[in-house]
């Protein structure tokens, strides 16, 4: 494992004082418990979008905390997801009476962290479960399917809709829309490393690469042999595209995610293979992003995540938004 | 049951999981994100710094404390859990006026009850209330087939055993691990393992004293 | 060597298309001699920044065309500088009548084609050389120092006053005292491979890393057993601070920069330790750039670069920028 | 020489450097980028590629379209540099009444004077210069000389080579490896290799025929 760091205790402390440092114009940060807030306090009638997971996905979600997207993010431990405490201090300080909106990646324990914090807040509340991984077979027996790059989307579209003045109702509406409208899937190449550990989450050889990876380097639908990126990318779209099954001629929001070790130029090839199946299929990359959005640690990896769009949907990707990642319109 | 016994019992503990510390790390690392470890020992820890601010406290008051800090120190899953169990465990009725083993087992029976409602997962889902379960009912037919304390403990330290190897063959269908399907097989499940040793490990230490 | 490509043939062109195709709001690509320009045509009247080199550094200088930045960039070969035909057809598209800048690191591959491309070129240009990079010994008779990341912040200030009417003269002396005013130094934990090496450029130790390195994973200072984060960032601004100079309660730009591979919280955490360097010293961090800006392909590392501050330079750093990689004000 | 002659040199050459690819590959990992043998490589392929493009122009357009392909298709240095000596190459004199190997060495002559403007290089700074000028000079000299030709390119391939050596051992003050100081020192330079190959080639090409 090679990192910048000083202890495992302090890895996590240290970044979010150079996260709130940094940006201090756009978040404060605050400690013991850990949560992120906007710099401005939320605007009275506003209801307050909080999430919040293990540390370890940067930007996600800290860097998606301001204005048009988060009220607060709480980051737990590198993998683990944050605590009930963290996000009733959170809650305490963003909700302005209008209620408060978790969105929540399908983990069971960010699920369960959750619900604990729900049930012992006293405001009104609604959460917004993000499932978007075809990876994993979804079934109402398990767990079902877990929460990845799609949840930086719900984050920008909710976002939007809670700034323009949305209800708790319709927050939490459109959210479960967004999530629906949303498949992703990812492929590793290489390992990450959880600081405490000190070494390596999996292990993969030199030729191998880790198909339907989770974002914490769990294992994915199989480990294969290193394929081209065109391969590579036919087959994430294949699995995607069998999960949310596009129209022909449907609008979608193309979104290549890095996993934190990939380089933009390799992301970009990838949106470029991408868009030569998708043109193929007719189906139409009406909106995109491409960056380390989602992601897990230094891992090469890549993940697709692919949104269809409706004129509600586009309208509030496009709303300005400012926040430390992602910033447009202002 | 004081305050200083649950201390004794948590300095206990954490000498048996630090001792079994890269097993139950690689078990995390193969069909989990690999924190398991790190989230049961960073919660240990910090309940063992609670000994001189709890050491006055009635029971109540200091399960509850124990509780708090397992549920905002842990994190994940294993945070939401065991800090539901302490919860749960604190505010069982009349602990207070002492807690014998039978009180013992009724307050941790009524904790499994609500971690089991908190993670929804019930024997036989590749988790560790494969572990809590069967103990908690062994736990309770021991008290109401009046075995002695030594025998009901020595059959729970078997149980707890027994049901943690059971998670090696299962298919997980709660926690991380279900995200794997097939490829979970053939692993033994991490909080199952981290469960059982501190089931253990109190057992003994109640057991020869 | 992993990364997600095709064939090291088409490495470039793949990238540039998917750029091309996900930002086509901002950017126009072109191929065969490769450059990209901004979306919308400079205007009359106003100075055209062109800036290049070698791919493998992106966002640079690609990320960075849009209003408020570059008109045009021109990406050579990953680690190869770019060819004068790219410039001189860059600078045909782009330059609106009040002539180019060229904005050039300095590296003889760069300089010597740069040269030649002005010498063809028949309108008014000048060029800015950027050589911020400490970690090399300056000396009239050598190549001197290299360019690397304040690249990024000549090329912010001196697009502003570009877009605020500034003539080729005065970009010049702007982009030419932004760089007197930088200074950088990066330091490696892991190698980059070329895509059509398909081996790493260096080896280097599990408990290695390399103090000084230049952006193209060119050897350094000297090569060091793996420190801490505050010693490293300790050292790093202890050089460039020898270097720069930087008065009591000096107002700065810190620019943390990952080098392609490293996850932001390692950037974040960075930024803290520096911070408590800069603290003591009574250094003020006025304004500060956290992110993959200067990259070195898929290299764990980062580099730390301060720019002394005035209010012109604030001014400029401050104004509106509209790029794929820097967006702020619009 | 024809436009046949320099595809002909360039397909013998493209031999030669292929064959020695991975040791220029190390030279130029070990104090440059890692990117001069795939910057040689490629310009290689594309003068080859013009064979049909050129095969009837004169030698001064012939030799001007190689300079473009080699001036747009290598990039860094060496592609400033190599492209800069053909195209003085091919503004050389009188070229179109026909190239004797005096007419070659003289306009050889003028491009290695061209490209030692463009980098700013002499003798002894551990470039591509360390080849080139002594193997201009000792070309000229022999030419003063009236040595016979074999003789000459004899000498030149000699005086390459221990050009090449020489940078082994040099300091450099220009180019990439300049900013490694004495680190520097014990590598042979990569364009100076890639040079002396090439000057090789063609001598012994020439020496043969
Ligand atoms: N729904 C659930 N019910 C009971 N136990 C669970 C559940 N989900 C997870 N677990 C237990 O939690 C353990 C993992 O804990 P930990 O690694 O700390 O959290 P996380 O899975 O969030 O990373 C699993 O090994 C399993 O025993
Ligand atoms: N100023 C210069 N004058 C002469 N030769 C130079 C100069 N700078 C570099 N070179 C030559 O160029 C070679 C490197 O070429 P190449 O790797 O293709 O370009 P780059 O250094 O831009 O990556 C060096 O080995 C050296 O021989
Ligand atoms: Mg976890
Ligand atoms: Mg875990
Ligand atoms: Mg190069
Ligand atoms: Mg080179």
């Amino acid at each position: 494992m090679k990192k910048f760091m000083n202890t495992a205790d302090n890895f996590l402390k240290e970044s979010l004082q150079g996260f709130g440092a940094a940006h201090k114009d756009i978040v404060n940060c605050y400690y013991d418990p850990n949560f992120i807030t906007r710099a401005s306090p939320t605007k009275d009638g506003k209801v307050a979008l909080i999430s919040g997971g293990g540390s370890g996905h940067e930007p996600m979600h800290g860097g998606l905390v301001g204005h048009g997207m988060l009220d607060a993010a709480c980051p737990g431990y590198v993998f683990s997801s944050p605590t009930p405490d963290q996000m009733l201090a959170a809650a305490e300080k963003v909700d302005s009476g209008a209620g408060v909106i978790f969105i929540v990646k399908n983990y069971s324990g960010d699920v369960m962290n959750f619900e604990m914090a729900a049930e012992m807040m006293s405001g009104p509340n609604a959460s917004v479960l993000t499932n978007d991984d075809v990876a994993v077979e979804d079934s109402s027996f398990t767990t079902g399917r877990r929460g990845v790059a799609a949840t930086v989307v719900v984050e920008k579209i909710v976002g939007s809709l809670a700034e323009a003045g949305g209800s708790l109702e319709e927050c939490k509406k459109l959210g479960d829309k967004v999530n629906k409208n949303s498949g992703s899937m990812g492929v590793a190449l290489t390992s990450c490393s959880v600081p405490a550990a000190g070494k390596p989450n999996f292990e993969i050889g030199d030729d191998e690469m880790e198909f339907g990876v989770g974002i914490h380097g769990e294992p994915g639908r199989r480990r294969d042999k290193i394929k081209s990126a065109q391969e590579v990318t036919s087959e994430l779209l294949e699995a995607i595209n069998e999960d949310l099954k596009p129209e022909k001629n449907e609008e979608i929001l193309l979104f290549v995610n890095g996993m934190g070790g990939t380089p933009l130029t390799e992301l970009y090839l990838i949106f470029d293979n991408a868009k030569n199946v998708l043109d193929k299929k007719n189906i139409k990359i009406s909106r995109s992003l491409v960056g380390n959005y989602c992601t897990s640690l230094e891992m090469q990896g890549v993940s697709i995540t692919l949104t269809k769009l409706d004129e509600e949907l586009v309208k509030h990707w496009d709303s300005s938004v400012l926040t430390a990642a992602m910033r447009w319109g202002m | 049951m004081s305050s200083n016994f649950f201390i004794q019992k948590a300095k206990e503990i954490q000498i048996v999981i630090d001792a079994n510390a890269p097993e139950i790390e690689k078990l995390d690392q193969e069909i989990g994100d690999g924190d398991h470890i790190f989230n049961v020992q960073r919660g240990i820890k910090l309940v063992i710094e609670l000994e001189s601010t709890i050491k006055d406290l009635t029971a109540s008051k200091a399960l509850s404390q124990i509780a708090m800090k397992v549920l905002s120190g842990i994190g994940g899953s294993s945070g939401a859990l065991f800090g539901t169990l302490f919860m749960t465990m604190a505010k069982g009725n009349g602990i207070d006026e002492g807690i014998d083993y039978k009180k013992a087992i009724e307050i941790f029976a009524q904790g499994v009850e609500a971690v089991k409602q908190r993670g929804k997962a019930d024997v036989g889902e590749k988790t560790m209330m494969d572990v809590l379960i069967p103990v908690s009912n062994c736990l309770k037919k021991g008290v109401e087939e009046n075995k002695n304390k030594n025998e009901i403990l020595s059959e729970a330290i078997d149980i707890a055993e027994k049901g943690m190897l059971s998670t090696k063959d299962l298919l997980a269908t709660k926690g991380r691990a279900s995200f794997l399907g097939e490829r979970a097989k053939g692993h033994i499940d991490p909080g199952a393992r981290s469960s059982q040793l501190m089931i253990k490990t109190v057992c003994e230490s109640v057991l020869n004293s």
